[in-house]
C-alpha cells in the first residue's frame, strides 16, 4: 500500500513536468489555432540558452531576463518569417510547419552551444524525503517543481483576466471578429509565442536541472501529447489534469502492468491510454464539442 | 408551362411530424408534407426558416427527435447520409461542396461512386475490367457534361471555378447518381439573370427528360412560381403553408411571414 | 527561385555521381565514425577527439606510420544505423579499410559487409560478443574485452565484495539495462552466472534513451538489490545516477559498465554520482606519458579537436586506445607488407598478429595503461583485462587490481553463437592452423 | 517547341484516361526506365548504391504509402516508422522459418501484414480527425517496436534482438552485390509505383479524394468513411511495409526493431511535404531531395575548399530540413512535383511567352 502512494505520488510529480510541456502547446493552440509541435524543441533551446549564458559567467539573474529575451525574438522570428505566411492555411499545414520549426531550433541551438549534457544547478535540493516513518519516499525536488508549475498555472489565470488575456480569447474565438474590433493579429501571435516561450524556459529549466541539458530532452515534448488528447487541445486545466493523469497513469502501469509484459511500457503506455479515451470522448476531457453542418 | 402540363404521380416521400432541435433551440416543429413522383417542390420560407435542416432530415445528415420519413414504402428511423445515397436521394449544397483538389470529371464521376464496383486489386491493375468500368461510367458522365454545357472544364480542377460552374458541376454530380429523388439547396444563389435561366433550363430539363423527382429550396420567388408544381413554406421551424404556387402566393400567413408581421 | 533550387539538388547528384575524394597514394585514410550530435553525443564526443588527436600526433611527431601519412575521415552516425550505413559506404569507397562503428547497432549491421568488401571491422569492448571467434568472424575483432567478458569481470568484482564466490548464493543482483541491442548483451552470460552461483537476477529493462527513470528506481528501491549493474548508454546515464539518488539508493551499490561510466556521465549527473563505481578495460589516469606527448605535438600546437576539452576523460582515453589499436594493426602489417598504404588484407592480418607487449605499450608511452595483449586468428579479442574505478565527484579512483574475465568459461557461449550464425548464412569456419 | 500536344488528338475514352497523354510523355518515361535498368548500373558505384540509390528506392516507396494516406486521403499519419518495421519483422521471420518460400511472396505477405496491422491502428481515424489522429498514430509509433523487442519470437530470441538477413535468391537469382539488390529493389518499387498510379487514377482514388476534400459531401453521395478511409490506411499500410521490408533485405542487411523509429516517419512526411502531397512523381522527387541533402552537405563544403566539423555539417543538416519544410509550406505547398509541371507548362509554350 505505502509503495502503492509511493508510486502514485511519483507519477503525479513526473506528471506535473509534463504538464508544464503540454501547457505551452495549449497556449498556442488555444490562441492561434497552431498545433505548435517546435514546443518541445523550444524548451531546450531556452534551457540551452539560458545554461549558456550562465557558462559565459552571468548570474543567473542575469541570465533569466536575457534568457526570456531570446525567447521573445523567437517569437518575433516565428511569426515573422513562418505563421505570417501562412495565415489562411488549414491547421494540418501550420502543424507540419511547425515540425519543420522544431527541427530548425533543434539544430540552431546545438550549433550554437554544442551537444554536451551541462549541469544545471538552480540550488533545488534533491535529496529524498519520507514520510510515514520512511514507507513512502517523496522527491524534494518534484515538490518544487510541482510548486513552480502550480504558481505559474495561478499566473497564467490571472493573465487570462487582463485585458490582453481577453483579446487573446477573442482570437481564439474568431480570427476575422477579432481583427474587426481592431485587435492585430501578428501583435497577438508574438505576444502568445513569447508566453509559450516563458513556458517552455521554465519547462526547460526543471527538466534541465533534473536531467542535465542535453539534446534528448527534445523527446520530452513527444510525452506531452498524449497529455493534450486526454485534456483537449483548448484547456488549460485539462492540459494540468491531463498530465497528472498521464504521469500517474504510466508509472503505476509501468510498475504494476509492465512486468508481465517484460517491462518499458513506459514509452507507449501514455499513448493507448489517451487513444482509449479518445475513442470515448472524441473531444478530449475539457475540449469543447464540435458540432458539424453544411 | 412544362409543370402544369405534367400530371403528377402518387407520393414518393412522406415526411410525418417531423420535429429537430439542437440543445434547447427548436429547429423544426412537428413538419409533415408530402414529395410525388415526377414533381418539382419547392421549400420557401425566410432564413433560419428551417430549410435546409429539412433537407438534412431527408437525406439522413440529422437525425430528428420525432417523427419519421417514408421512402417508397419504407420508414427509418436514423439512417446514415449514405444510406441515402443508395436508396437514390442525391442532393446540392446551399455552399458548395465540392471536391476542390479533383477535376470537373472526377467529382461527376465520384457521383457514380455507388454504381462502380472494381475494387483495391482490379483497379491496381487497372487493365481489364476495371478499366472497363471506367470507360462505360466515363461515357455516362460525358452525356451528363454535354447536357451541362461544361465540355470545356473536364480536366479543370473545380477549386479553379467561378461561382456558377461550381454549381453546375454540384449538379452534374447529383445527376451522374441518376437519383430517384433529387434535393437542390439555393441552386441560383448568389447567380446573375442569366445563369439563374440557365439553371432553370437544367431543372425543368432533368425533370422532364430523366423524370426525376426534385425538392428545392429557393429564395428567389419569380423562380419558385415558374418552375414549381407544389410549394411548401416554413417559418420558424414551422409549416405555414403548402399548396400549388398561386394559392400559396395568396396565403395570408405567408404574406406575413414575408412581410415580417409579429406572431 | 524555386527552379534554382530544383536545379541546385539535381546538380548535386551530378556532383556525387562524378566526384570521389579517395584518400591519396602515400596516404593511410583512417575512417572515424562518430556521434558528435544527438542524445548519445555527450559520450561520442571525448571519443572522436581521443581518436583524432592521436593520430594527428602520429602525423605530428613522426609523420605519420613509417612515412605513410594518416588521414583521419571522421563520418557523422548520430549513432544510427542507416546512417552508419551511409558511412561507412563513403569511407570505404574513399579507401578506407580499418572501421570502429562505435555502435553496436553499427556493428552488427557491417559484419556481413565486412567479409565481401575486405573491411576490418574493428569495435572495441563493444559489438557482439561471439565475434571474438576468428574462425567465423575473419574479419570482425572486438579486442580487448567484449561485453561478455565484461559481465563475468563484474559478477567477479561483486563476489570479491561478497566474500567469496560462494558468498554470492542467496543474494539479490539487478541488471538495469537500455532496452537496446548494446543494453542486452550481457543478459545470458549474467543469467549463466546466476544459475551457476545461485544468486536472484532482476532484469530491468530501461526504455531508450531513458530519460524516464523514475518508476525503473522506484521498482529497484523495492526490489532492494545488494548490487546493481547499470548498462546504460549516452543521455540515460546521468539520470540513473540522479534517480538512484532522488529515491535514495546507494551510488556504492551500482556498478556501471564501461559505457555507463564516462566523465559525461559522471559530471551530468552532478554531485549524485559520487562514490558510483564502474568497469574499465584500461586505466583512467590522466597523467599518461602518452597524454603529454599529444598535449606536446598537438594540443599545444591547436590542433586538437575542440582544443583538448576533454582530454583525460574516461572518453578521451578510450579513442586514443582505439587509435593505438588500429595504428599498431597498421605497423603491424606493414612490418610485413612494407611501409606502405596497408588494404583490407593486409589490415586484417595486421590484427591478427596484433602483440601488444609490455615493452611495446611502455615505449607508446602507455605502461599500466592496459595489460599486455595479443591477438591471434581464432582469437579476435585477446585476454583483455578489466579494472573498476570509482567516481569521488571531481576524478575517477582506481578500487580494483586487473580483473581477469573468465574467458575459458565463456568459450563455449562465444562458439554457440558463432556457429549460429555461420548456420544462418552458411558460412564454413576459416582453418586458423595454417597460415 | 519540343514539347507539344498539339496535333495529338484522343479518339478514346481509353487514350484519354491513359497515364502519359502526350507522345513525349511517354518517350520520357521509357528513357527513364532504360536509364534506371540499364544506365544506372553501367555507370554507379557501390557507394552510390549502398549510400544513396538502394535507401532512395527504399525510402520512395515509403513515402509513396505515406502520401496515399496522407496526400490523398488526408489523413496525417506519424507511424510510418513502425508499419515499415513490421514489414521489416514480418518478411524476415517469413524467409527465415519458410526459407523455402519465393522472395516475391514473402514482399507480398510481409505487406499484407503491415497492412492488417495498418487497419486496426486506422480505426481511430473513424473517430477522430487531423492531429488527434496524427497523435493517436504515434501510438503505434512507439508500441510495435517495444513489441518487437519485447516478444524474443519475433526476433528468433537472439539476445541482442538484432535481425540478420538470410542469403536471397529469386528464381534461382542470387541476390549478392548492390548492383543485383538494387536491380531488385528497383523491379518491385516500378510495379508498385504503377499499381499506386493506376489506383488514385480510378474508383479507390476517387474515394480517399473525396473524403479528404470535403468528408461530409463525400458521405452524401454515398461513400462509405469507413470503407475509404480503412482502404487507405490498408494500402498505405501494405507499401510502407513492402518499403520496410526492402529497407531490412536489400538496404541495411541487418537491423534492430527499435531503429524503425519515430525519425524514419518524419524522414517520410518530410518527403512528401517536399516532394508534394498528392502525388506519385512527389513521392519520388522529395525521396531523392531529402536523401539528397545530407550527402550534400558532406561532400560539397570541402569541395568548395570549405572546411567544417562534423559536428557543425549534422546540426547544419537538421537546420536545412526544417527550414526547407517551412519554406516549401510557404512557398510551394505542392512540392516539386508541382515545380515539374510549371516546368513543363514553361516548355509547352517555349519558345514563345505566350
Amino acid at each position: 500500500m505505502a509503495f502503492f502512494l509511493e508510486v502514485l505520488i511519483g507519477g503525479l510529480m513526473a506528471g506535473v513536468m509534463y504538464s508544464l510541456v503540454a501547457l505551452g502547446f495549449v497556449l498556442i493552440f488555444k490562441a492561434s489555432g497552431v498545433f505548435n509541435f517546435a514546443q518541445g524543441a523550444m524548451v531546450l533551446f531556452a534551457a540551452l540558452f539560458f545554461v549558456g549564458f550562465i557558462e559565459l559567467g552571468l548570474s543567473v539573474w542575469l541570465a533569466l531576463p536575457l534568457t526570456v529575451l531570446v525567447m521573445v525574438a523567437l517569437a518575433w522570428a516565428v511569426e515573422r518569417l513562418v505563421l505570417r505566411h501562412l495565415v489562411n492555411q488549414e491547421g494540418i499545414i501550420l502543424f507540419m510547419a511547425t515540425i519543420g520549426v522544431s527541427y530548425f531550433l533543434d539544430g540552431f541551438g546545438q550549433s550554437i552551444w554544442g551537444s554536451n549534457v551541462r549541469q544545471l544547478d538552480i540550488g533545488l535540493p534533491t535529496d529524498p524525503i519520507f514520510l510515514m516513518d520512511g514507507d513512502i519516499l517523496i522527491q524534494a525536488f518534484d515538490l518544487w517543481a510541482a510548486l513552480v508549475a502550480g504558481s505559474l498555472l495561478v499566473a497564467l489565470v490571472l493573465f487570462q483576466r487582463t485585458s490582453v488575456g481577453r483579446a487573446l480569447r477573442a482570437v481564439a474565438d474568431d480570427h476575422q471578429a477579432a481583427q474587426s474590433v481592431g485587435i492585430p493579429l501578428n501583435t497577438i501571435w508574438i505576444i502568445v509565442w513569447s508566453i509559450a516561450g516563458l513556458v517552455a524556459l521554465v519547462a526547460g529549466v526543471m527538466w534541465g536541472s533534473k536531467l542535465g541539458v542535453q539534446p534528448a530532452i527534445v523527446s520530452l515534448a513527444l510525452k506531452a501529447l498524449p497529455v493534450l488528447i486526454l485534456g483537449g487541445f483548448t484547456s488549460i486545466p485539462g492540459a494540468i489534469i491531463g498530465g497528472l493523469i498521464i504521469g500517474a497513469g504510466e508509472k503505476l502501469a509501468e510498475i504494476y502492468i509492465g512486468p508481465f509484459f517484460g517491462g518499458g511500457i513506459e514509452n507507449w503506455f501514455a499513448y493507448v491510454l489517451a487513444l482509449g479515451f479518445l475513442l470515448i470522448r472524441p473531444q478530449g476531457l475539457f475540449g469543447e464539442r464540435i458540432i458539424e453542418r453544411v | 408551362m412544362t409543370a402544369t402540363a405534367k400530371k403528377l404521380g402518387d407520393v414518393m416521400l412522406r415526411v410525418e411530424n417531423i420535429s429537430l432541435s439542437f440543445g434547447g433551440v427548436k429547429a423544426l416543429t412537428d413538419i409533415s408534407f408530402d414529395i410525388r413522383e415526377h414533381e418539382i417542390l419547392a421549400i420557401i420560407g425566410p432564413n433560419g426558416a428551417g430549410k435546409s435542416s429539412m433537407l438534412n432530415c431527408i437525406n439522413g445528415f440529422y437525425h430528428p427527435q420525432q417523427g419519421s420519413i417514408t421512402f417508397r414504402g419504407q420508414t427509418r428511423s436514423r439512417m446514415k447520409p449514405h444510406e441515402a445515397a443508395s436508396q437514390g436521394i442525391a442532393r446540392t449544397f446551399q455552399n458548395i461542396a465540392l471536391f476542390k483538389g479533383m477535376s470537373t470529371l472526377d467529382n461527376i464521376m465520384s457521383g457514380r461512386m455507388l454504381k462502380m464496383h472494381s475494387g483495391i486489386i482490379a483497379s491496381a491493375f487497372y487493365k481489364g475490367p476495371a478499366e472497363r468500368e471506367q470507360i462505360a461510367h466515363r461515357a455516362f458522365c460525358e452525356k451528363i457534361i454535354d447536357f451541362l454545357e461544361i465540355e470545356a472544364i473536364r480536366k479543370i480542377p473545380v477549386g479553379r471555378l467561378p461561382y456558377g460552374l461550381q454549381k453546375r458541376v454540384e449538379l452534374g454530380r447529383a445527376l451522374a447518381a441518376e437519383p430517384t429523388l433529387l434535393l437542390l439547396d439555393e441552386p441560383m444563389a448568389g447567380m446573375n439573370l442569366e445563369e439563374k435561366q440557365d439553371m432553370c433550363r437544367f431543372i425543368l430539363d432533368v425533370n422532364d427528360e430523366f423524370g426525376t423527382t426534385i425538392c428545392l429550396i429557393e429564395h428567389d420567388m419569380g423562380v419558385v412560381m415558374d418552375i414549381s408544381d407544389r410549394v411548401v413554406v416554413l417559418d420558424y421551424g414551422r409549416k405555414i403553408g403548402d399548396g400549388p404556387p398561386d394559392e400559396v402566393k395568396h396565403n395570408q400567413e405567408v404574406i406575413d411571414a414575408y412581410l415580417g408581421v409579429q406572431h | 527561385m524555386m527552379m534554382k533550387k530544383l536545379g541546385l539538388a539535381l546538380a548535386a547528384g551530378a556532383a556525387l555521381l562524378g566526384a570521389h575524394v579517395a584518400a591519396s597514394a602515400q596516404e593511410q585514410l583512417i575512417p572515424s565514425m562518430v556521434y558528435r550530435t544527438g542524445p548519445y553525443a555527450p559520450s561520442g564526443i571525448p571519443t572522436a577527439d581521443g581518436f583524432h588527436d592521436y593520430i594527428a600526433m602520429l602525423n605530428a611527431r613522426d609523420g605519420g606510420l613509417n612515412g605513410v601519412k594518416l588521414k583521419v575521415e571522421e563520418c557523422e552516425t548520430q549513432y544510427n544505423t542507416e546512417r552508419g550505413v551511409e558511412c561507412y559506404g563513403r569511407l570505404k569507397a574513399q579507401g578506407g579499410t580499418i572501421f570502429s562503428p562505435y555502435s553496436t547497432g553499427i556493428t552488427y549491421a557491417l559484419i556481413d559487409r565486412a567479409g565481401p568488401d575486405k573491411s576490418v571491422i574493428f569495435s572495441m569492448a563493444y559489438g557482439r560478443a561471439s565475434a571474438m571467434v576468428g574462425q567465423y568472424f575473419p574479419w570482425v575483432f572486438n579486442a580487448p574485452v567484449t561485453y561478455w567478458s565484461g559481465a563475468s569481470a563484474a559478477i567477479q568484482f561483486f563476489a570479491k565484495e561478497a566474500g567469496g564466490k560462494d558468498k554470492l548464493k542467496g543474494k539479490k543482483i539487478a541488471h538495469v539495462f537500455i532496452d537496446i541491442p548494446y543494453g542486452k548483451e550481457p543478459n545470458p552470460v549474467l543469467q549463466n552466472y546466476a544459475d551457476e552461483l545461485g544468486f536472484k537476477l532482476e532484469l530491468v529493462p530501461v526504455p531508450a534513451p531513458g530519460l524516464e527513470q523514475k518508476s525503473i528506481w522506484l521498482q529497484v528501491r523495492q526490489m532492494r538489490p545488494d548490487y546493481v549493474f547499470l548498462t546504460g548508454w549516452g543521455a540515460m546515464n546521468a539520470v540513473s545516477l540522479k534517480e538512484a539518488a532522488a529515491v535514495g539508493f546507494p551510488r556504492e551499490k551500482i556498478l556501471g559498465g564501461w559505457y555507463t561510466s564516462q566523465d559525461s556521465d559522471t559530471v551530468g549527473a552532478g554531485p549524485a554520482a559520487k562514490g558510483f563505481r564502474g568497469l574499465t578495460f584500461h586505466a583512467a589516469s590522466r597523467d599518461l606519458p602518452l597524454l603529454k606527448t599529444i598535449k606536446q605535438h598537438v594540443t599545444d600546437k591547436g590542433m586538437a579537436s575542440q582544443n583538448g576539452k576533454h582530454m583525460g576523460e574516461i572518453g578521451y582515453l578510450r579513442g586514443v586506445l582505439n587509435a593505438v589499436f588500429t595504428t599498431e594493426a597498421l605497423r603491424t602489417a606493414q612490418a610485413k607488407y612494407g611501409n606502405k598504404v596497408m588494404d583490407g588484407e593486409q589490415s586484417r592480418w595486421g590484427f591478427e598478429n596484433l602483440d601488444l607487449t609490455a615493452a611495446k605499450l611502455k615505449q607508446l608511452g602507455l605502461e599500466g595503461f592496459i595489460q599486455p595483449i595479443k591477438l591471434s586468428c581464432d582469437n579476435h579479442q585477446g585476454e583483455g583485462k578489466v579494472l573498476v574505478v570509482q567516481w569521488e565527484g571531481d576524478k575517477w579512483k582506481h578500487v580494483s587490481d586487473w580483473i581477469t574475465p573468465e574467458n575459458q568459461k565463456l568459450m563455449p557461449l562465444y562458439l554457440a553463437g558463432a556457429e549460429s550464425y555461420a548456420r544462418e548464412k552458411n558460412i564454413t569456419a576459416q582453418n586458423c592452423a595454417k597460415s | 517547341m519540343l514539347y507539344r500536344e498539339s496535333g495529338q488528338f484522343k479518339t478514346s475514352y481509353p487514350a484519354d484516361q491513359a497515364i502519359f497523354t502526350i507522345k513525349q510523355d511517354r518517350w520520357f518515361f521509357a528513357l527513364l526506365m532504360l536509364a534506371a535498368f540499364v544506365g544506372i548500373p553501367l555507370v554507379a558505384t557501390d557507394y552510390l548504391y549502398t549510400a544513396l540509390i538502394i535507401p532512395f528506392l527504399c525510402m520512395a516507396l515509403a513515402a509513396l504509402g505515406l502520401n496515399i494516406l496522407t496526400g490523398y486521403c488526408g489523413q496525417v499519419s506519424l507511424g510510418t516508422g513502425a508499419f515499415m518495421g513490421v514489414g521489416a519483422v514480418a518478411a524476415w521471420n517469413l524467409a527465415f522459418r519458410v526459407p523455402e518460400l519465393n522472395l516475391l511472396v514473402v514482399l507480398v505477405l510481409a505487406g499484407l501484414v503491415a497492412a492488417a496491422v495498418g487497419v486496426i491502428f486506422g480505426l481511430p481515424s473513424l473517430r477522430i480527425k487531423g492531429f488527434y489522429l496524427a497523435v493517436a498514430t504515434l501510438a503505434a509509433q512507439f508500441f510495435l517496436p517495444w513489441l518487437f523487442t519485447k516478444v524474443g519470437w519475433f526476433t528468433n530470441h537472439n539476445s541482442s534482438g538484432v535481425i540478420t538477413v538470410p542469403r536471397m535468391t529469386l528464381f534461382g537469382w542470387e541476390i549478392n552485390t548492390p548492383m543485383e539488390k538494387y536491380l531488385f529493389a528497383l523491379g518491385v518499387v516500378t510495379i508498385l509505383a504503377l499499381a499506386a498510379k493506376n489506383l488514385v487514377r480510378s474508383n479507390p482514388g476517387r474515394r480517399w479524394m473525396a473524403i479528404r476534400d470535403m468528408d461530409i459531401a463525400a458521405e452524401i453521395i454515398g461513400i462509405r468513411p469507413i470503407v475509404a478511409k480503412l482502404s487507405a490506411f490498408a494500402v498505405s499500410s501494405f507499401f510502407i511495409g513492402i518499403a520496410g521490408a526492402l529497407y531490412l533485405f536489400v538496404y541495411l542487411g541487418s537491423a534492430e526493431p527499435d531503429g524503425f523509429n519515430i525519425n524514419l516517419s518524419f524522414q517520410a512526411l518530410f518527403m512528401i511535404i517536399i516532394g508534394g502531397l498528392g502525388s506519385i512523381l512527389g513521392s519520388f522527387l522529395g525521396a531523392f531531395f531529402i536523401l539528397l541533402v545530407p550527402i550534400f552537405l558532406t561532400r560539397v563544403p570541402p569541395l568548395i575548399g570549405l572546411d567544417m566539423s562534423t559536428a557543425a555539417i549534422a546540426h547544419t543538416e537538421v537546420m536545412v530540413f526544417g527550414a526547407l519544410i517551412v519554406f516549401f509550406l510557404i512557398v510551394e505547398p505542392h512540392g516539386l512535383a508541382r515545380l515539374w509541371q510549371i516546368a513543363k507548362e514553361k516548355l509547352r509554350i517555349w519558345p514563345f511567352p505566350y
